[in-house]
């Protein structure tokens, strides 16, 4: 009969609507700014740099290597090697980068820098509200802006970071157990390992 | 939109029967509400009837292949994501397909498995997402739209939990996927899946048989079986058409020979049939999950042969395709033994199913047109590259 | 009692000045606003005519196809049946069963010059 | 099974000349090099045979083989094909030009397979080929002015890198040549 | 008081400007608006005789009136479907041209 | 004074829409002589022929005059301001014509009619009369509707339909 | 300055501060957008004023087809060179007030697809960008906020003076130059007025770099 | 007391009116009636506004605009603001006199129509006699107003509107005045009060409208798919069909005449819901005879706004027709229809009251439109169909 389909089709809608007072699923609607969806510990936006310990400067995990400029695909990661050296956490000499910058207006949120980053040092942030008005000098993020503390890390992908701590304090006991005459230096050195993995 | 140039006719001409030849030709696009973005069309109408249909490109031509080439294999994989972006997992398989072929890579068992989870539920994703916008292009105000929405986002919740993003996933290498399922993600898919057939069945009660949805849809834009092979026309608009063709069948790539599903067929081979076809598909993406999602085994992700940072297949060349949710999805690489493809390419099976566009068209009313051209169910990304 | 102006019409050619107000209040307003505040900014982009993004030809002549023309004939034909049906609606009650059936072989024409459109062909889109 | 087409085909298309190219990774898709003069009665040929009924033209590619590895350089066209009525393939047709620069004709195949229609033209558009009998031969990703294909290994991109954010390795060094370009400018 | 020659003056002023334009308009289309006009004249004129006649409560001016407006609608209907046959003929809608066109 | 004002109007648009040189604005102004004539029958106490003249000729007929001219107004939307050769003549004959109309009225004893209380004629006399008096008309009005949208109709479709 | 002209003054002032609100309140929580969908952003676009997100909370779910009846044109993924023109010409058609949302990283510079031949290296290189969201693509989340960056962007308008927007200044263009499809790129490559290059590049110290536009 | 609520406008206009001289009490009175008209339907157009997009929201599973005033209740208003300080552009091919007429004549035209709707008892801006002729004479002024705008602009998109809008508008104009001649005939009066006063008794607590009659219900459910049709709503909103003519006829207007197209529209579309209250749904009257202490005023904008509900509703669901498929049905379903209808409303007329008036009423009905809807859906090859599966 015609009309038929019609009618089941507003019956349908009607369903919803009224369904849209009563139950939660037909009403799917988040109100953003003040509720707010779970990110789940996978989500990634943009890449952030891990320190370690209080100064966000001296704490960097990142050791200049270069890999995760040459292995990003949009090209938005630019690194200066230093000229000198610090120790890092398990206390080797290594560099650190003069000049980290990722440009967030070109990066494509893929998370290769991450993978092949063999120093656990860029980590993926999940916080998206960076809306700006000024291209040029909201979206170009230098190393200060990029540093992030590893409690941040924690706060957002917990299991991953107790999975990086785990593997950071194994590297550092396997170079302890390499090295250890030099383990007191590095210790006073590096305080905050200690701190991250307990 | 132009109008065609008006000719000075002669008086016999004039005579013979003045107006017939009075055509006008429209720019669909590329800004235009119901292109998929920016693709144009430049029809030559004929009061409403369409005489003539030259699809426009490149308006989104990104230059992936090019980009692709001076990049090394794994950097491009992010790019593939880009490609469709609806169904990005399904890139990231043929892709991944097209280079294990290439280096010779075993995919372990347990990626496979969730390969086809995640490639079924892209199915799903894509398939909703056409159908909604399918109606909307049919003038609904939103609301099949809204529904189809609401169901992708579940399934996309799905993909940021395992992946961490929405549509851009990222998530397969060479020999094997990225990282470990996380906890509770097999059970909330499991969920989702449960749930799914409540909304198809919700979904055909408000369109299937809606009579204007049926005077919309049957009888429009009819594919003849034929034309459809001699198009190179794949996914669901050929089987529409009646040809009994699906790669996950043909191939049998990754596990698909494990799994019992069937492939739903058209007889007209026009909007209605398409529409039904992608329809029932999902049903049976549906069948395919609940026996992936029964029999996953547990075991490594990764082929151990498999580098991410410095991968060098031996020079030579491999064409690996699958069955995307739009169809036939390949890529062609070919090796010169450096980090970099020496050619990569894309078969994008949007591109190639808009072929038959005119065919399709010619003969139908504008509003047609439009209707027609959704089911083709194109993504710029992938036309245009 | 008649009211001076235009009888007992008066309410409708004040409710369509009231209207027409109503409709030029508005448009005044933005015109006042336009000329203190922000000022209309005419250029040669802006103000060519919206065709998908692309650039125009100046012409909006578009061949229209003679169906519109049929249906508005078989639209007048109706409207003006209508006119006669409207008085014959009214007196219906009146009238007996004779007149009833008179109205009918009138309608009984038009029908069946709507059926003789119909199977012409007149009523289809082309 | 490659080398049975291959007979096949010479047998039927006798100046058709083909050649079969070796591919050297694990996929072990050989190919077909076909003799452009003959390629149209040779894809027809395998077509419509009854035993092979390649109806299926699914990729078409296009690809430059600059001078510096094979000499001298050539534009090639990889044509890969499927059966749908016996479930098979992929059988990798090459046809190749004579060199990069001015002999870039080639024989279309859009009359045998409709499918290569879009695929003909972009390969023209990207890499230059000249399709013969191919029915509508024009650019299809740029637009109609352009004069270069952006695909060929030797193109060169326009320098429009006015600011770089992201300084970087050649991109560095063309931003800032860009930029004091610019800002001697006034 | 308006009396009847008020409304009979406008009537002829009405149909005398129809019968200019049709007269002097060389478009078709012009020509049948001019003739419309001039029926529109008329039709007033059976109204105005019709208020103003000894006897309004005979409906005839107001049922002439009508069946005025009917057959000028047919009028209007065929009139229209003829131009547009002519036009598609001679491909001009200008009387002048079709009639040097004729033949 | 109302009379004046539609008069105005009336004639106003009468006048435009027999000497504007685009078309549309032509039936434009045409549109407003019929609304006005329709003021006019009102005027006279005909309430349902003035609403039917709106009705018919501003809803149905300016809305057939608009196709028409989209259909045969080609190439330019403007018509040019042709007039006939002997234009001045047909002038003359029509200022001659309102002339001779304008003093038969003055002249004759219409004028000195006085008007007759106002006639209760409501739509179900019009009714009455219509199914009584004039039945004989409806039917033939009746007639002639179907053959003009008979004959119309084949006008406008010829050629165009066989053809297909 | 005697007492009279400066109450007259201050009143004055109230009239004009009170008409600013009121003019930046209608502005604000009435931006309709443009159905303008370029790539992937596109479709988290579309996934904003879907239900889960609901763009229409904030009144802005009435996309229009017409640039004449938009304010908001989102400029949602990846321009190309060959659809730059028209992108700057449905621009130049919105009626003012107008804003523009470049939403994503291939709208801001071109993101990922940057070192493409055929890609525009952002939208700022001929329009005027009100708001830029990183993200590739931003979630929906983040399109909302951008909006709501907007709405506060447009609440901090005035609507005299010197600082005045610029729709409400005379001398300031309402449209701008659409580039033509040259033989190798655009031409011109990109607008002066809109896009002013930096006259010192220094990586070392983003924050601090010269950008000589806005 | 009942009876001063429900006459409390009627007495209010009288006591302003008993303080002006009388010799401006006509023009006073006519000015009352019409800012009154005015002010309510203007309201009640920003009100609708707000609620169907909230109303949408509830269909689409989501909230609808509930952020600006409490629940998003002054979203009009912003929405107002911006329009009126929207740059107004006037293509410099238009015509411009013209284009700027068009909006301005549709809000007339559609405003005028209320004149003769009793929006309760005794609350009619003027009771004429051929009332609902003049209500068809001012909707069809519309159709000349969409003309002006779709071809003022000189685009070909909205001259294409235009003249989707015009031939939509008239096919559907006939089987809308078809369909009421119906309620007419049982009325005896072409005066909308008159038509409602015909409907006021009750048998019991069943109130005696129109709708309630097999003739009356096809009647009103002809008026309304007609009515719907000529208001342009979904499902037949081809004239602004934005998937394939971008915005139909007022593709080029902006600012606040575009609001005013708007407004226009959703006036001709109370003003049709409106009239369908006075032709089948006892106008003001009460639905049930216990209800009557209710003011009449609010029984007839509780009826509009169910129906306004209804229509939100129609839009929420449905997709949108095909020019040819909206014409067939306009001519070779609907046009049929009301003639059937109008021969089962005098067969009716002419059978004794009882239950074969009932019965032969229904059959005269039924039949014919099953047998159209079959033959509609044969003759489109429209069917439900199964598929096959292939391993």
């Amino acid at each position: 009969m015609l009309g038929e389909g019609i009618l089941k089709g507003l019956a349908e809608t009607a369903r919803n609507f009224f369904g849209s007072f009563v139950s939660k699923e037909r009403l799917t609607t988040v109100q953003f700014p003040e509720e707010r969806l779970p990110q789940p510990e996978a989500a990634r936006n943009f890449p952030f740099l891990v320190y370690d310990g209080d100064d966000s400067q001296a704490g960097l995990r990142c050791v200049a290597c270069q890999i995760c400029e040459k292995e990003c695909p949009p090209k938005c990661i630019f690194i200066q090697k230093s000229s000198d050296k610090k120790p890092d956490y398990i206390g080797k000499q290594q560099f650190y980068p003069a000049v980290f910058n990722i440009d967030v207006s070109v990066c494509m949120s893929c998370q290769i820098c991450v993978e092949v980053c063999p120093f656990d040092a860029i980590e993926m942030d999940n916080a998206f509200e960076l809306s700006t008005t000024d291209r040029f000098r909201g979206l170009l993020w230098s190393r200060e802006q990029l540093a992030k503390p590893n409690s941040y890390f924690h706060n957002i992908h917990p299991a991953t970071a107790a999975e990086v701590d785990e593997r950071l304090a194994e590297a550092k006991a396997r170079a302890e157990a390499k090295a250890k005459p030099t383990v007191a230096a590095s210790t006073t050195s590096q305080p905050d390992s200690q701190t991250t993995t307990s | 939109m132009t109008t065609a140039p008006v000719k000075e006719a002669t008086h016999d001409e004039r005579a013979a029967g003045c107006g017939q030849d009075e055509l006008l030709e429209i720019a669909l696009g590329p800004h235009h509400p119901s292109t998929h973005g920016v693709f144009r069309m430049d029809v030559v109408l004929d009061g409403e009837r369409v005489v003539k249909l030259k699809p426009v490109f490149g308006y989104l031509h990104r230059n992936h292949e090019k980009i692709a080439e001076s990049a090394s294999y794994l950097a491009s994989m992010p790019y593939t994501d880009r490609l469709d972006y609806i169904c990005s997992l399904t890139n990231n398989w043929a892709y991944a397909l097209a280079v294990e072929k290439l280096a010779g890579l075993q995919v372990p068992e347990r990626a496979e498995y969730i390969r086809v989870i995640t490639a079924e539920l892209t199915r799903l994703v894509n398939h909703t997402a056409t159908i909604g916008f399918l109606t909307q292009e049919m003038g609904a105000s939103g609301t099949p739209l809204m529904y189809a929405f609401r169901e992708r986002e579940k399934i996309l919740d799905l993909f940021e939990s395992l992946t961490g993003s929405r549509m851009m996933c990222n998530y397969m290498r060479f020999g094997g996927c990225r990282v470990e399922l996380p906890a509770g993600w097999l059970e909330q898919t499991k969920k989702v899946v449960e749930e799914f057939p409540r909304f198809l069945d919700e979904y055909e009660q408000l369109l299937t048989g809606n009579e204007i949805f049926m005077a919309r849809a049957q009888g429009v834009g009819i594919l003849k079986k034929d034309l459809a092979i001699d198009a190179g026309v794949t996914g669901p608009m050929l089987r529409a058409s009646g040809v009994n063709y699906d790669i996950r069948k043909v191939d049998k790539y990754g596990i698909y020979d494990r799994f019992d599903f069937k492939i739903p067929l058209g007889e007209h081979g026009d909007v209605y049939d398409r529409y039904m076809v992608r329809m029932l598909e999902m049903r049976e993406s549906l069948k395919i999950l609940h026996q992936a999602l029964r029999d996953l085994p547990q075991g490594p992700l990764m082929d151990p042969k498999a580098k991410i940072r410095g991968f060098r297949p031996k020079p030579g060349e491999a064409y690996g395709r699958i069955e995307a949710p739009k169809g036939e999805l390949g890529f062609y690489l070919i090796s010169d033994g450096s980090p970099n493809p020496y050619r990569y390419r894309v078969r994008p099976p949007s591109l190639i199913n808009l072929t038959v566009l005119e065919d399709m068209c010619r003969g139908y009313s504008i509003a047609d047109t439009i209707v027609i051209f959704g089911t083709v169910d194109i993504v710029l990304g992938e036309v245009d590259r | 009692m008649n009211p001076p102006v235009f009888g007992v019409y008066l309410p409708i050619v004040v409710l369509a000045i009231a209207a027409a107000g109503f409709a030029i209040a508005p448009l005044a307003l933005a015109r006042l606003w336009s000329k203190n505040f922000s000022p209309r900014k005419p250029g040669p982009q802006k103000n060519s005519t919206y065709e998908c993004g692309l650039e125009t030809k100046e012409t909006s002549w578009i061949p229209f196809r003679p169906e519109y023309y049929l249906y508005a004939i078989v639209f007048l034909i109706f409207d003006v049946e209508a006119i006669f049906l409207l008085p014959f609606a009214v007196a219906f009650d009146g009238l007996g069963l004779g007149a009833a059936i008179a109205m009918m072989v009138f309608l009984l024409l038009l029908v069946e010059g709507l059926v003789w459109a119909w199977q012409k062909g007149v009523l289809t889109w082309v | 099974m490659l080398e049975e087409i291959k007979a096949r085909l010479d047998a039927a298309v006798p100046g058709c000349r083909s050649e079969m190219i070796l591919n050297g990774s694990p996929s072990g898709q050989h190919s077909l090099l076909l003799d452009s003069a003959h390629a149209v009665e040779a894809a027809t040929f395998l077509r419509d045979h009854a035993e092979l009924r390649f109806d299926y033209c699914s990729n078409v590619t296009g690809v430059d083989w600059l001078e510096a590895q094979h000499s001298p350089g050539y534009l090639e066209v990889v044509y890969h094909l499927y059966s749908m009525e016996k479930k098979r393939g992929p059988l990798v047709l090459r046809l190749r030009t004579e060199n990069r620069t001015d002999k870039v004709h080639l024989p279309s195949l859009t009359p045998v397979w409709r499918s290569a229609e879009f695929q003909e033209r972009e390969i023209f558009d990207l890499y230059g080929i000249i399709f013969d009998g191919h029915p509508d031969l024009r650019r299809i990703l740029m637009w109609d002015e352009f004069e270069d294909h952006p695909m060929r290994k030797d193109y060169v991109e326009p320098d429009d890198y006015e600011y770089e954010p992201t300084a970087h390795d050649d991109i560095l060094a063309k931003a800032k040549q860009h930029a004091m370009g610019k800002s001697q400018e006034p | 008081m308006t009396t009847p020659v008020n409304y009979l003056l406008i009537s002829a002023l009405i149909f005398a400007i129809g019968l200019a334009g049709a007269l002097v308009r060389r478009n078709a289309i012009l020509v049948l608006i001019g003739i419309e006009l001039m029926l529109n004249a008329a039709n007033l004129n059976f109204i105005t005789f019709w208020r103003y006649s000894p006897n309004p409560e005979a409906l005839t001016g107001v049922m002439f009136a009508l069946f005025s407006i009917g057959v000028a609608a047919a009028e209007a209907a065929v009139g229209l479907a003829l131009i547009i046959a002519v036009y598609r003929h001679f491909n001009t809608t200008d009387l002048d041209q079709v009639d040097s066109m004729r033949g | 004074m109302s009379f004046a004002i539609i008069a105005v109007f009336t004639v106003a648009g009468a006048l435009a829409a027999m000497t504007l040189r685009n078309l549309v604005h032509c039936v434009l102004a045409l549109v407003v002589a019929f609304t006005g004539l329709a003021g006019l029958y009102l005027q006279l106490g005909a309430q349902f022929v003035g609403f039917a003249q709106i009705l018919v000729y501003v809803g149905a007929v300016a809305i057939l005059i608009v196709f028409a001219m989209l259909l045969t107004q080609s190439h330019e939307p403007l018509a040019h301001l042709t007039v006939a050769p002997g234009w001045v003549t047909s002038s003359l004959v029509a200022v001659a014509v309102f002339v001779i109309l304008a003093w038969s009225i003055r002249s004759s004893a219409v004028g000195a009619r006085s008007i007759q209380p106002r006639p209760e004629i409501t739509v179900r006399n019009i009714g009455d009369s219509l199914m009584s008096q004039f039945v004989v008309p409806l039917e033939v009005t009746g007639l002639l509707l179907t053959a003009a949208l008979v004959g119309a109709v084949t006008i406008a479709m010829r050629e165009q339909r066989m053809n297909r | 300055m005697d007492q009279k002209l400066r109450i007259e003054l201050s009143k004055q002032g109230i009239v004009t501060t009170t008409l600013e609100e009121l003019y930046n309140w209608g502005r604000k929580n009435s931006v309709w957008p443009m159905t303008f969908g370029l790539a992937c952003c596109a479709i988290e676009m579309i996934a904003t004023s879907m239900a889960r997100y609901d763009l229409a909370r904030f009144g802005a779910e009435v996309f229009r087809p017409s640039p004449r009846q938009a304010d908001l044109i989102i400029v949602s993924g990846t321009v190309t060179k060959k659809m730059a023109p028209q992108v700057v010409r449905l621009y130049n058609q919105m009626a003012e007030p107008k804003y523009v949302i470049a939403m994503g990283a291939c709208a801001i510079s071109g993101g990922p697809f940057k070192q493409g031949y055929n890609v525009l290296k952002g939208i700022d290189r001929y329009i005027p960008v009100d708001v830029h969201i990183p993200g590739c693509p931003p979630r929906p989340e983040a399109l909302i906020d951008a909006f709501m960056t907007l709405q506060k962007k447009i609440d901090q308008q005035t609507l005299t003076g010197e600082g005045r927007p610029r729709h409400l200044d005379p001398e300031a263009p309402s449209e701008f130059v659409v580039p033509r499809f040259g033989a190798h790129d655009l031409e011109p490559p990109n607008n002066p007025e809109v896009f002013r290059i930096l006259n010192n590049i220094d990586s070392r110290n983003p924050g601090e770099v010269d950008a000589g536009g806005d | 007391m009942t009876e001063t609520m429900d006459q409390i406008f009627v007495l209010l206009k009288h006591r302003i009116l008993a303080h002006s001289p009388v010799s401006v009490q006509p023009i006073f009175s006519a000015a009352l009636s019409a800012i009154a008209i005015l002010v309510v339907f203007a309201t009640l157009f920003a009100l609708t506004t707000i609620l169907e997009r909230k109303g949408l929201g509830r269909f689409q599973n989501r909230y609808g605009p509930n952020r600006v005033g409490p629940f998003g209740l002054l979203q009009p208003l912003a929405d107002g603001l911006k329009s009126l300080t929207k740059e107004d552009i006037v293509p410099h091919s238009a015509d411009g006199v013209v284009h700027m007429l068009a909006p301005i004549v549709l809000v007339v035209a559609a405003f005028l129509g209320y004149a003769v709707l009793p929006l309760g008892r005794n609350m009619t801006a003027i009771n004429l006699d051929a009332g609902l002729l003049y209500f068809f004479a001012a909707s069809s002024v519309v159709e000349l107003a969409i003309f002006m705008a779709g071809w003022s602009s000189r685009n070909k998109y909205s001259l294409l509107g235009a003249m989707r809008a015009i031939a939509q508008m008239i096919s559907y104009e006939v089987p809308l005045i078809l369909s009421t001649i119906t309620a007419v005939m049982a009325a005896g009066s072409l005066s909308t009060g008159a038509i409602v006063e015909s409907q006021t008794g009750y048998s019991g607590i069943w109130p005696h409208w129109f709708v309630f009659t097999p003739w009356g219900f096809a009647g009103f459910v002809l008026f309304m798919i007609a009515g719907i049709a000529e208001s342009n709503r979904s499902p037949f909103d081809l004239p602004e069909g934005e998937s394939e003519i971008i915005a139909g006829y007022f593709v080029e207007y902006s600012g606040f005449k575009f609001a005013l197209f708007f407004l226009g529209e959703y006036i001709g579309m109370f003003a049709i819901c409106g009239l369908a209250i006075t032709l089948f749904l006892g106008g003001w009257a009460a639905p049930f005879s216990f209800l009557t202490w209710a003011p009449s005023y609010f029984w007839f904008f509780a009826k509009l706004l169910v129906l306004i509900a209804m229509l939100i509703w129609v839009r929420a669901t449905l997709p949108r027709l095909r020019m040819d498929q909206l014409m067939n049905f306009a001519w070779k379903f609907m046009l049929p229809m009301a003639l059937i209808n109008l021969f089962a409303a005098s067969t009716w007329h002419f059978t004794p009251p009882g239950a074969i008036r009932w019965i032969v009423g229904t059959i005269l009905i039924a039949v014919p439109y099953l047998l159209l809807g079959r033959g509609l859906m044969q003759s489109n090859k429209l069917e439900k169909r199964t598929y096959r599966f292939a391993d």
